[in-house]
């Protein structure tokens, strides 16, 4: 790699209060790292876990939600479900050894236009260190007659 | 019906009716001390005693409590009641001598100074019991009454210890005719209607003039039938029986369409800058009060007072109070220093006294504030350029001797200066309400890092809010002076009637919704609706979606295992599509 | 202690009577034990005590009896004077417990003067 | 209190002997503190040991009336008066009287002038004028023996009352009697009795006032003292008539010997079922309570004793309405003196007509007096209403003592005012007493001799009214207290013209506008007294003089030289006692007095045995 590793990090904001963060920050002129790639969605709660395998899968060396604090959400409790998800995803990951900083979830509310910037900056920095993420090639999806010979193999 | 004359004047009254109502009645003035219409006669004083002739004779009766009967004839002023009179009112001024009424009265009967020898000239007690009686028949209390006999006889409490009973509502003191009780508080607990307190003076009042609707309330906080279930004396003396009270604060609900925050402010609690002596050091008050103050309507009908009556000759004015002070508010409460000029123009103008500002930045930013200063510093109003450090009545030379001492740091001339004055107000900054929090909660809006209501857009939109149909009008949404706040919730309104005229709502266009042939009728989706837009349609044994409730967060969308469950403008394959897209660059 | 019925007031009025007669003097006949110191020797507290027994066996209570001094007659003591309201004392002499029953019944209670004990009629002559 | 039987007793063997001789002994107040009680003890010691217990019963009676003669017996049946006994005397008298039956003349009354002994308790003069009805028992029952008073036609009137005669009839009878208040006031009872009949409430009260404030009035005492089963009696057939269920004796504190035999009697008459549920068998029930003053006079007048009884602070409040109408929280009370409800029982016994053949046109049957002061005979008598003034002084009273001239006789205790000499022989009845300024109040009457200061007289009592005073109406409570100020300042000398003419407006306006008894009738000692004695004011205002030598300021010591010296032979004791050291001169010549440093206190006077000294 000729010049210094850029991490691309994905970022899955709520509309109302972090994607609002953002700009208050771009507003405000704050400074902050441009590896992010923001995916605007209506709220926290609509984050699939499979778009965060899917934003690893196709590349991307962390992924960051971004969601209103508890209580506020303006859908009252799409955060509380987007939290569940985040603890039930993390163990997943570590299966697959993708390390801790690169998938992180942050309550950010639409005044915290500074908290924008830390974090960002922060997580660019811990996975500049962490280096390019390398999954190991999948095979190609198995039809489901390989499957199923397979099976038999293993049955006699 | 009796049937009686006074003063040779014929009249028919109801029967029970005493001698003195017959008499005012009739416009005979008969005079009292120890009566009152609200309490039972005690006839203790004798001054009202008038004669009667009957069959039985003439005699002397006292008329607050006889009652009349056929065929009586009274005289209110023959010359044995005046004899009377004059003798048992000599008596009163012996023994009170500090009693003016006593004094007044006998001077309309001819008397100059009693002929009797009198123990103690400060005694302002005539023993009319009054005060008894209206604790006991008022406040139902009964804290106060009579003991020991003859010239020891004494109000008192039990054993003349403080009686925990006494609720201090100011009866006794109230109905005192000579001033012998007063209103102070040896023991530090609240007195409700202290005259010099800016509190309410009275548990049935209307609170201001211009207050709307302009109609007496009861404070049941202070008013006694709360706490004692006796008195009643306003419902009694309400003609039209307005009163009832059994009336509850009611909750109403209403369906709206729209609703608009204009919750207001509340002003710093000056008592939290411990060492500017607001709530100990007398005369240091806030802007507010001092409205109260020069309020025509207010405890002093106007005039600007101190605790002790007195007109203030020099008064200092701190600005930025709890404002623009890291330790309390950063921001500035942006109308303090307008009102403080004008209370400044006030001051000088009503008690002529020298005053002095304490400012940080002069800020006049609206039309004709900036001539308003120009034209305060010609009528030579003292300004001193810097932040008051304290206020404190330590003084150092005789001339501070009994004044407050304003020290505060002159930047213009770079020295630290002492400004004696009588009396000092706090021009304290705007602070959200506090209840703030609970109320953003309920409307489901959000508030900035100050606590002050978060508008949608600061430029695009800064009426309303991030929930539809919810807007901010006045200083609840941030601290502003009359004038913006008039033409900010003239916006509010419009945006409101704007909805409402419209006659329909636009959904979100992000709604959610569900393929019918995909859903497997898992239910998984139901429980996650907070707005139960999610319905289970039996017969087809699918989930079912009501566009109109769903607000379109898409949290459903994300749980459905089978992808059954999409959101307009945020189906799975665009969010696929946009991550490969962010992540195609480099 | 059972209540009381309008009868039983008279019946402790009865009970009493004779107190009551004695302290306000009302009596059918007086005797008078003479009682000096001559008469005590020649045995009148016997007679005083005989009387009483009489009278309390005989549940007579208007009967007074008082005691007096020495009557004068040493030789003939003891000595009781009976006296009924209106008629004049007798005396009588040389008392014994079996006379004074006799002159008790005859003449307290019948009024007959037992003249064979009797030494005269009438009282003596005071200043 | 042995255990009481009320079966009729055949002469068994426990039974009470007949007793040949009652020693009636005066256990009244007056003679137990000339320590009768001792007399008693030695009484039975003295019998004791002549064992004469069985025949001779001692008996303690209630007062006997002749107080002034105490300790004192009665021996009955022979009707032998023994006065002044002391212990020392008894063993002479017992064996005298008791054992050998020969009275002791030596122990006997002798009247102040005779020589001659009364043996005779009927011959003397200090009972033989008076008529007794209100004290019918005194003297002759023991007050602690319900069966005495029984004895003596007890509850017979209450026994007649309710088997006999209607509510109705029984408030008739009293009516017909012309029985007038004894506290004072002299409201015909009847009068009251029906008002208080005529109310329909289910609860009403009967309260007999037994707290006689008067100072020197001993009559209510001596009523309850020597017969306290009349007063219940009374207030049981009051009840009865008026249809009262509950009954209150307010009693003063300070007749501890009346409460204690109040206790007894009730509860004696409780055991007999005269006081309780169905009294007597009948449905009529009564229940008595003993309220005790606490020592306020004010408590007398009846609203304020109903304050007093119903725990409130004693102090009266206006009329109407009036107690018959609203007493007792709130329920009709009939409140009478206890001499008042005495009469109930004799009346309903012996019909009405009798009771009014007694007394004069409006004022009916007897009135008890308490005599005090100085006067020979002081005691309780009980006099047909009518007799003069001058008959009580004089042939009840026994006249002035040590030759004093009588000066003046003050009735109705302080509310009450003085009579002079010229008006004694005024019949003794509610009218004329009331005519004469003063009035028949409770019953006290107090002596005054030549050696009693008008002035000074006015003055005490209106110390007492003063101090007495609730303090709740201002003409009362301010206008004794200036009055006491201003008879002070005469009596030191320093009285005006123009004080005399304040005084006299001021008792007018104080008698006219008080609110209740007490203050209206506090000014009468002022007011007989200026109309009587106006020239003593004078004399104490204008030539600073007392003729009666009690105002001390006003008087002037003289040592007479010749007599110290001749007489006294200048002994010093004068000069020794003579606190400012007034006094000069040496052993054996003539002593003089310095009248600039004499203050007046009279020690001199006092304790020179020459009588060398006189007031000026």
């Amino acid at each position: 790699m000729s010049e210094q590793f850029e991490p691309k990090i994905v970022a899955f904001f709520c509309n109302w209060c972090t994607y609002t963060a953002a700009d208050l920050a771009g507003i405000s002129r704050m400074k902050y790292a441009p590896n992010v790639r923001v995916v605007r969605l209506m709220c926290s709660g609509r984050v699939d876990p499979q778009f965060i395998l899917a934003a690893f899968r196709d590349g991307a060396d962390g992924v960051l939600i971004g969601g209103c604090h508890p209580g506020d959400c303006h859908y009252q409790e799409g955060n509380y479900k987007a939290l569940r998800r985040f603890h039930l995803l993390k163990p997943v990951l570590e299966e697959m050894n993708i390390e801790d900083e690169r998938f992180r979830l942050e309550w950010i509310s639409a005044s915290e236009g500074d908290k924008v910037q830390k974090v960002i900056n922060e997580m660019v920095e811990q996975i500049t260190k962490l280096g390019p993420l390398d999954l190991e090639p999948i095979s190609t999806p198995e039809t489901l007659d390989e499957m199923l010979e397979k099976e038999q193999e293993i049955a006699v | 019906m009796i049937s009686l004359k006074i003063n040779g004047k014929p009249i028919q009254v109801e029967s029970g009716t005493t001698i003195l109502q017959a008499a005012k009645q009739l416009g005979f003035e008969i005079p009292t001390l120890c009566y009152h219409p609200q309490l039972e006669p005690y006839a203790a004083c004798r001054v009202c005693t008038v004669e009667v002739k009957n069959e039985k004779g003439n005699k002397l009766m006292t008329s607050c409590n006889s009652i009349v009967e056929d065929g009586m004839e009274v005289q209110t002023d023959s010359d044995a009641v005046a004899q009377a009179r004059k003798i048992n009112l000599q008596l009163l001024m012996a023994q009170a001598p500090a009693a003016e009424i006593v004094s007044e009265m006998a001077a309309n009967y001819g008397v100059g100074d009693t002929a009797f020898l009198s123990e103690n000239a400060e005694e302002k007690c005539i023993l009319c019991g009054l005060c008894v009686r209206a604790c006991e028949q008022v406040a139902g209390t009964s804290a106060i009454g009579f003991a020991n006999r003859g010239k020891d006889r004494v109000v008192t409490t039990p054993f003349d210890v403080q009686n925990e009973a006494c609720i201090t509502c100011g009866s006794c003191a109230f109905v005192c005719p000579t001033g012998a009780i007063t209103m102070d508080d040896p023991f530090g607990r609240e007195v409700i209607h202290d005259e010099m307190t800016l509190g309410p003076d009275k548990a049935i009042t209307v609170p201001f003039m211009q207050a709307v609707p302009n109609a007496p309330a009861i404070d049941t906080e202070a008013c006694i039938h709360f706490k004692t279930d006796a008195c009643g004396l306003c419902a009694e003396v309400c003609e039209p029986e307005a009163i009832d009270y059994s009336q509850k604060d009611e909750i109403e609900e209403v369906e709206v369409g729209t609703i608009l925050l204009a919750t207001g402010f509340k002003t710093f609690d000056a008592s939290r800058i411990a060492k500017y002596g607001y709530g100990k050091l007398p005369n240091v008050i806030t802007s507010l009060e001092f409205e109260k103050l020069s309020n025509a309507s207010g405890p002093t009908g106007g005039d600007i007072l101190m605790q002790d009556g007195s007109v203030p000759k020099s008064v200092g004015i701190i600005h930025c109070v709890g404002s623009r002070d890291d330790n309390y508010n950063k921001y500035c409460s942006k109308v303090c220093c307008m009102y403080s000029l004008k209370i400044a123009h006030l001051m000088a103008e009503k008690t002529g006294a020298e005053v002095y500002n304490f400012y940080i930045d002069m800020r006049t930013p609206g039309k004709g504030y900036e001539e308003f200063y120009e034209r305060l510093l010609e009528e030579g109003m003292h300004l001193i350029r810097g932040r008051a450090a304290d206020v404190s009545d330590w003084a150092m030379n005789e001339d501070e001797e009994g004044k407050l001492v304003i020290r505060a740091e002159d930047t213009l001339v770079g020295a630290v200066r002492r400004i004696p004055v009588d009396m000092v107000v706090l021009a304290v900054g705007l602070e959200p309400q506090p209840d703030a929090e609970e109320i953003r909660r309920k409307f489901n809006i959000s508030c900035s890092s100050d606590g002050w209501f978060l508008e949608r857009h600061p430029k695009l939109a800064p009426v309303s809010t991030f929930t539809d149909g919810v807007f901010l009008a006045g200083s609840c949404q941030g601290p502003k002076d009359i004038p913006e706040t008039v033409a900010q919730s003239g916006a509010a309104v419009a945006e409101a009637l704007a909805l409402i005229d419209r006659g329909y709502v636009e959904l979100e266009p992000n709604t959610a919704f569900i393929y019918e042939e995909e859903c497997s009728g898992c239910k998984t989706c139901i429980p996650l609706c907070p707005f139960s837009a999610i319905s289970f349609v039996e017969d087809k044994n699918v989930s079912e979606i009501n566009e109109a409730l769903c607000k379109g967060c898409g949290t459903c969308v994300a749980a459905c295992p089978s992808g059954a469950a999409q959101q307009h403008l945020f189906t799975d394959e665009q969010i696929f599509e946009e991550i490969k897209g962010v992540l195609s660059y480099v | 202690m059972p209540k009381l019925k309008i009868e039983d007031l008279q019946k402790i009025k009865q009970r009493v009577q004779q107190t009551t007669n004695l302290r306000e003097g009302k009596s059918r006949a007086k005797i008078t034990v003479h009682m000096g110191t001559c008469g005590i020797a020649a045995g009148a507290r016997d007679i005083m005590d005989a009387v009483m027994e009489i009278i309390e066996n005989n549940n007579v209570d208007d009967v007074i009896i008082t005691t007096s001094g020495c009557a004068g007659l040493c030789s003939q003591e003891p000595m009781a004077t009976v006296e009924l309201p209106g008629q004049t004392p007798v005396k009588y002499i040389d008392l014994t417990k079996a006379k004074i029953a006799k002159i008790f019944d005859g003449h307290v209670m019948n009024g007959k003067i037992v003249a064979d004990f009797v030494l005269g009629v009438g009282s003596e002559q005071t200043h | 209190m042995e255990q009481l039987n009320t079966e009729p007793t055949k002469t068994t063997a426990n039974a009470q002997k007949p007793f040949r001789m009652s020693v009636l002994v005066c256990a009244g107040t007056g003679c137990v503190s000339n320590n009768s009680f001792k007399v008693m003890e030695a009484l039975q010691d003295e019998i004791k040991k002549h064992n004469l217990e069985k025949e001779i019963q001692i008996v303690g009676t209630g007062c006997n009336g002749f107080c002034a003669e105490g300790p004192l017996l009665v021996v009955q049946p022979d009707e032998i008066f023994y006065a002044q006994l002391k212990v020392k005397d008894i063993p002479l008298l017992v064996e005298e009287h008791f054992l050998k039956g020969r009275p002791v003349e030596k122990f006997m009354y002798t009247p102040p002038e005779g020589e001659v002994a009364i043996p005779k308790m009927s011959d003397i003069d200090f009972f033989a004028h008076q008529r007794l009805i209100a004290l019918r028992n005194r003297g002759l029952i023991d007050p602690e023996k319900i069966d005495e008073y029984i004895g003596r036609d007890g509850y017979t009137a209450i026994a007649k009352a309710l088997t006999e005669m209607s509510p109705a009839e029984i408030v008739q009878e009293i009516v017909d009697s012309g029985l007038r208040g004894r506290g004072g006031a002299g409201f015909p009872s009847g009068v009251k009795w029906q008002l208080c009949a005529k109310q329909d409430s289910d609860t009403k009260y009967i309260v007999c006032n037994a707290d006689e404030g008067d100072p020197g009035a001993f009559m209510d005492r001596s009523i309850i003292e020597s017969d306290p089963h009349s007063v219940i009696e009374g207030m049981l057939i009051g009840a009865f008539g008026m249809g009262a269920s509950e009954g209150f004796i307010y009693i003063r504190n300070e007749y501890p010997l009346a409460l204690e035999r109040l206790h007894v009697a009730i509860e004696q008459a409780e055991k007999y079922g005269l006081l309780g549920e169905n009294i007597l068998g009948t449905n009529f029930s009564f229940k008595m309570n003993v309220v005790r003053g606490a020592g306020a006079f004010v408590c007398g007048e009846e609203t304020a004793l109903i304050a007093s009884i119903e725990g409130k602070l004693g102090e009266p409040r206006p009329r109407p309405p009036y107690p018959v109408e609203s007493g007792l929280w709130g329920k009709p009370t009939n409140i009478n003196n206890v001499e008042t409800w005495a009469n109930v029982p004799i009346i309903i016994d012996r019909g009405a007509k009798w009771f009014a053949s007694i007394g004069t046109e409006t004022s009916k049957g007897t009135k008890v007096f308490s005599l005090v002061g100085k006067i020979n005979n002081t005691g309780l008598l009980e006099v047909p209403m009518g007799i003069t003034l001058r008959d009580i002084i004089y042939k009840i009273g026994g006249g002035i003592p040590n030759g004093k001239k009588f000066k003046a006789i003050q009735s109705g205790g302080p509310s009450g005012g003085c009579i002079p000499e010229d008006q004694l022989d005024l019949p003794v009845d509610y009218e004329s007493l009331s005519e004469a300024g003063s009035m028949m109040g409770s019953g006290g009457m107090v002596v005054m001799d030549e050696d009693t200061c008008m002035v000074d007289v006015a003055r005490y009592f209106l110390t007492f009214t003063r101090d007495e005073s609730c303090g709740k109406c201002a003409p009362c409570r301010e206008g004794t207290w200036q009055m006491h100020e201003i008879l002070t300042k005469i009596t030191e000398g320093n009285g005006t013209l123009n004080d005399l003419a304040v005084l006299e407006a001021l008792a007018e306006v104080v008698k006219d506008t008080s609110l209740c008894g007490l203050g209206q009738t506090a000014p009468n000692p002022v007011i007989t007294t200026l109309r009587y004695f106006r020239d003593e004011y004078l004399a104490h205002i204008e030539k600073k003089e007392c003729q009666a030598h009690v105002c001390r300021e006003l008087n002037t010591y003289i040592i007479h030289g010749d007599v110290c010296k001749t007489d006294g032979k200048g002994c010093g004791v004068c000069r020794r006692e003579c606190p400012d050291k007034a006094i000069t001169g040496e052993k054996g010549k003539a002593h003089v007095i310095d009248q600039q440093l004499c203050g007046k206190c009279g020690v001199c006077y006092d304790v020179c045995n020459f009588n060398a000294i006189t007031i000026e």
